[in-house]
């Protein structure tokens, strides 16, 4: 919970729905994690009770079922989410109303909101946002697969990797080139049903992140109606580089939060060992190891919200965004490895929680852009004076 | 980021503030350097100019202006690069001033601070001894009672201005051991007892950094400042206003090192091209640059609750830990960038990264910083302010 | 496989011995990993196969079935079991001849070793080694099972963790105190027959070293005959002491060998991956990622081979096995993290070798002493100038 | 370790070198510091006492001991904490020496390296130049031919010994474009058209290292060290016995950094205990040994094999990569131990790091080392030994 003196981004009513949406995963999902995390995936029940306690629709327009509140309620979503200390099902969850429904809600007709933003908000429908593909990684604009025209439908022909939700989902974002010849420029966004000919996926084995189903899903012929693009033929790599920057913060944010909970158990574990005749937390060097990451999580933490209160302000923080996505999750990766160290011969056995945050957090650094394309994307703004600017 | 913090007035005060720098500080610095101290007369013009007091009270000669003037008034000092003179004028209007402003008399203020803030009588805060580093509990400067005076007997070292400053205002011991027995009392140079030597130091070289040593200094008690045993107390108050202060000057040097360096690989060719091209080094500007903005956006943050009356005791020790390492870090990669050059005294990487180099140390080494946090995170001991 | 050229601790026979290994691992060990893996234990006939080819018996006496072999054969082992890529097989295999028969080797009777050694060289019967308890960790000196004289017999009461075949073995090394209040000198060691009465085990999920089984043992008035305490009564906290630098070097080796085996299938993955349109072994970023690897690795080897070469030639190595041991696990987590990042999105996967590696390279910090004790230790004679004496 | 590599007789030159270094040496090195130069006497005094020349041949006034006696006289050396006098000796009698030595014809080998190992005559050794860096292959110092004698025109900086020495080994273009038109050419100081200026520098002090242009320095052909023309190879040739004396250095710093703070830490009492019990610093103290263990177990089994006669440039570079990396982080963290007398030119820290932090850019920065490792590692790449 957040300090609520000085500067607070918080009101009474975003720490009331934190503490309802904090008890309501105490009782719904915690006992839960363990089973998901063995089956591989979560089941659909789960998506209906968020739904149903309206937690997909928080910031979504009340015409369509939501509750129209402040992008800090979905800071808070995540921020709780990390607390069930199951990377697959933050994943899951959060797939579906920050990637799928949120292309939904920018770029979606009327029509289209009816058909899936509704249900999607109700928990009924599930989505998936699919972009990267075997051949190119973080590298957007080479993505291979093609929908090509033909009358009042597309064909949609490729294939897609690493897409959370892949496998199970109802309906998916696909991304796909209209104008190969265009590059970034002939990029457009397509709602795919699950139950389309031609439409397979499989699940992939993962290091972490196992109570999501991640998957590879294949396109041969799909065949797509025009009225499923999603916004402008075209204009899907606008799109999407414009969601990069909130992915980028919830991922940032997350790589915070992540590592504030890996510090709270810490504390409670080290508050409770003993070894050589003393409680272990009155371990100079273990309380020095506290004390420094506890500071770079306070930092960290600061960054991540003053970006949401500019990127609430309407700035534009490509620049920005990809900076905290790079530090906090290298730090979450940092502070993970080191609280795990301090459990000791536990920090290697499943029963202790180490073990699957050290798992699960490892893909903060490669997923929605890796250090590296990071690092690129920074240093052509930083160097290279490249302005990366809003698409009007 | 600076539409949050600033205002227009904060650009056009830095916009003045930077020009005045420009002509009559940067021509001067080298001299400086080599001097190993600043001139009194850069003191006055500081004065003049109201810069000395940027946000104390007007009716002593100060501006009066927000805390974000002084962020300002930092980052734009520290863009001379040298931490020596940022310290000559920050360690009699920062610290002296501070104690003065804070708990002196009002006859106090009239003898210290208005001629402070005019910058023609200029002080220095006495409070590490040579026996004890960071531990300000066991100062042993020992301050005796003698009818309506004091005696004073002991010595301190590393003290900013500590040789060339009108008086001191020293931490003493004027009751029981421990915390509980320190005051804070003003020293006039020229009493008699008080002797002092210049150090010869890595970095900071236009600063004056003297060893101070008291033998049966002679003080009247209207020279104590505040009340009597309440020393360690008003130290530690503006302990946070002063490692909150280490923390952006540390964020500000980084920030100067990350620019000085893509400047200069801008220019420099190597191989052919200009080293702005090299994935490698381009990686790095990326990863320190990124680090730099998330601690900036935290030591701005810190300020904004600072100005807002907020205790931030545990913040600013984080602050200050994390800031003064990232600055190491940053000062080190870009002095590295520079090849060669770097090592050059006459190109600017090799003294950013020497007077870089202080800031783990002074105002609390990181370890006794990581002692703070640890014991309010970890034992839950609370700082509460004496006030 | 190692350079010749120049200074070389290996012999002709020593490479003859490495590519035989090499082949029978890569025949009847490689193709099994993964179900073994799944199966978090290995059968019973990958032990009989090494027996029959005399690799568990390479450094033991002829009389006893063994080879006689210096200790580079022991070196070449555990380098090439790293590049099975699990460390649940190398561990399981290696605690057996490593830790269980070492001390049957030195300390055991000629009737013990008939009982155990013999069979066990030929694979026959399997041994664990159990020191470690849930109160205490890497405080040898803290246990607290106990062993009580009763008449020809000890009775056993207490229990272990983190036991390595701690399920499956057939006998097991236990370290109990029959003299608990001369604390370290009241230690002594007991070989225990699995099927002895009150004996029971449990196995515990792990993060990582998932091909092996890490027992949790209780022991309930386990009545163990006189003729089966190994060495002498109360000098087995000596006998564990000398053990730990063979361990510990072995385990810095290994951890050394573990970060080779990383870089050579990164090298192999950046040679085939394309990004941007050219292989990523061409990004100046990743190559310098790279190079600083490479030289981190070769320095550690080189350490723990002029290890090993004063250890044959008998120096007392206390400090410098716990140095090698600190370091090379440092380095080997931060090389696989490394290099998994490289591998991108790949590098989650489990069907690449980053996953795994990933997971069981994280028990380097932590089993065998964790780097805290080890620093303990290295202070303790660096600063306070203890001797840690060889016993005499 | 001593045992694999070290004798009785290299034990026994140990402590002759280190009564000789603390006897004529210790006294004088602040002075030599300030000075930045070192005198000519000490020059004489290496030579007449045999330590200048350890390894080289005895026909020439060497001592012709084998590669270990040089290991134990860095290691010596840099006991005397100062990079700069150590440079002073080494960039002549390692660098322009070494050059003399393996590709000097006989007469220059009379004219140099005997006068040069009695300490008479001193060298230093030009290869960088302002404008490249670390990119040898694309030296511009122009040597043209006229008739039997090289007319050279060129700067070149970062000298060691660039102002003070008696000549200079040069590397100067005489061919066309590329790593195959470069010649070294020794040039006596006294030759119209050699001028030089000396560099200030963050550390180093005690080495005089200059700035050379040659404005129609006009020499005879006889000069030209080797053959013409193969100038790159030479260079590369004794860059990895260079880069292996630098690796040896930063290990050496670096235990000198870690036995000054273990000694430092048992004296100094802070919080009422000496803090060689406080439990981070021990920690920071293992941790660091044992990085310090394994890179010198590196370092010294390199030697080994160079000394038998293994071409070792990857292993040299490694070597250096790291090990300059470990003796900064080393001398950085120990400094900090120090606390505020860390910062102190009067401790022994302050000038170890600042000396420790030109390893990772003089002799090819760490970014070159990469490539080159690189380059071996994943491209295959091989560079073959001249000979």
């Amino acid at each position: 919970m957040n300090s609520r003196s000085g500067i607070s981004y918080f009101t009474d009513e975003h720490d009331l729905f934190r503490q309802t949406f904090r008890d309501f995963l105490e009782k719904e999902v915690k006992p839960h994690i363990d089973e998901w995390e063995k089956a591989g995936e979560l089941p659909r029940s789960i998506y209906k009770k968020f739904g149903e306690m309206g937690f997909f629709g928080m910031t979504h327009e009340e015409k369509y079922g939501g509750s129209a509140g402040d992008m800090w309620y979905n800071v808070i979503f995540d921020e709780e989410l990390a607390r069930m200390n199951s990377g697959g099902f933050s994943a899951s969850i959060g797939a579906h109303p920050m990637l799928a429904m949120t292309h939904l809600n920018h770029e979606g007709t009327e029509e289209q909101k009816q058909r899936y933003l509704v249900p999607g908000i109700k928990g009924e429908k599930v989505g998936c946002l699919a972009i990267t593909e075997r051949f190119g990684g973080s590298d957007v604009q080479a993505i291979r697969t093609t929908a090509v025209k033909d009358g009042d439908d597309y064909i949609l022909n490729g294939s897609k990797t690493f897409i959370t939700n892949g496998v199970l989902s109802d309906f998916l974002i696909i991304v796909a080139k209209t104008a190969p010849e265009l590059k970034a420029k002939g990029i457009s966004l397509f709602i795919v049903d699950r139950e389309s000919d031609g439409l397979s996926a499989t699940a992939l084995d993962k290091l972490g992140w196992r109570a999501s189903d991640t998957g590879e899903i294949a396109m041969d012929n799909v065949r797509v109606p025009a009225s499923n693009l999603l916004g402008h033929e075209n204009h899907g790599f606008f799109y999407i580089m414009q969601h990069f920057v909130s992915e980028r913060l919830a991922m940032a944010n997350g790589g915070v939060a992540t590592s504030a909970y890996a510090m709270e158990v810490t504390l409670k574990y080290m508050n409770e060992r003993e070894a050589f005749g003393r409680k272990i937390n009155k371990f100079q060097v273990l309380r020095h190891h506290i004390a420094q990451m506890a500071s770079e999580i306070e930092m960290n933490r600061q960054f991540c919200y003053s970006l949401y209160d500019r990127y609430q302000n309407g700035d534009y923080l490509v620049k920005e965004a990809s900076m905290a996505k790079l530090v906090c999750t290298q730090m979450a990766d940092r502070v993970v490895t080191q609280c795990l160290q301090m459990f000791g011969g536990y920090g290697f056995m499943e029963e202790y929680p180490m073990a699957r945050m050290f798992r699960d957090t490892r893909l903060g650094q490669i997923g929605g852009g890796t250090s590296e394309i990071l690092c690129e994307i920074i240093s052509k703004i930083m160097i290279d004076k490249e302005g990366y600017q809003a698409p009007n | 980021m600076n539409k949050i913090f600033f205002t227009e007035e904060h650009e056009l005060f830095r916009q003045s503030l930077r020009a005045f720098l420009n002509k009559e500080v940067r021509p001067n610095i080298e001299q400086w350097e080599a001097d190993e101290e600043i001139p009194r007369s850069i003191y006055k013009r500081f004065g003049e100019m109201g810069f000395m007091g940027v946000t104390y009270p007007e009716k002593y000669g100060g501006m009066g202006l927000d805390t974000f003037f002084s962020v300002v008034y930092t980052e734009e000092m520290i863009k001379m690069n040298s931490s020596g003179f940022n310290t000559s004028i920050g360690a009699h209007a920062g610290l002296a001033l501070a104690h003065i402003n804070g708990e002196g008399s009002e006859d106090q203020k009239q003898n210290y601070l208005t001629p402070g803030l005019a910058g023609k009588r200029i002080g220095c805060l006495a409070i590490t001894e040579p026996s004890g580093g960071s531990d300000v509990a066991s100062i042993s400067t020992k301050a005796s009672r003698d009818g309506d005076h004091f005696i004073i007997n002991g010595s301190k070292t590393f003290i900013s201005n500590g040789v060339l400053s009108d008086y001191i205002v020293a931490a003493v011991r004027t009751g029981g051991p421990g915390a509980k027995g320190l005051s804070m009392v003003i020293i006039d140079r020229e009493t008699p007892g008080v002797s002092a030597t210049k150090l010869k130091k890595m970095g900071w070289h236009a600063s004056d950094t003297g060893e101070i040593a008291f033998d049966n200094v002679r003080i009247p008690d209207s020279q104590l400042l505040g009340e009597e045993n309440k020393g360690f107390f008003y130290i530690m108050q503006h302990f946070a206003s002063e490692r909150l202060g280490m923390a952006l000057i540390a964020v500000s040097q980084a920030q100067l090192a990350l620019d000085l360096a893509i400047d200069y690989m801008a220019e420099r060719e190597v191989f052919g091209r200009t080293i702005d091209k090299f994935q490698v080094l381009r990686h790095r500007i990326a990863q320190l640059s990124s680090e730099v903005t998330s601690a900036r956006a935290f030591v701005y943050l810190l300020y904004k609750q600072y100005s807002e009356g907020d205790y931030i005791i545990k913040e600013a020790a984080m602050a200050k830990l994390v800031t003064t390492q990232l600055s190491d870090k940053v000062c080190y990669e870009c002095m590295r960038l520079f090849g060669g050059y770097g090592y050059m005294e006459s190109y600017p990487m090799a003294r950013l990264l020497r007077d870089s180099q202080l800031g783990t140390i002074g105002g609390g080494t990181s370890e006794v910083l990581c002692e703070i946090i640890s014991k309010m995170i970890i034992d839950t001991k609370e700082y509460k302010a004496v006030i």
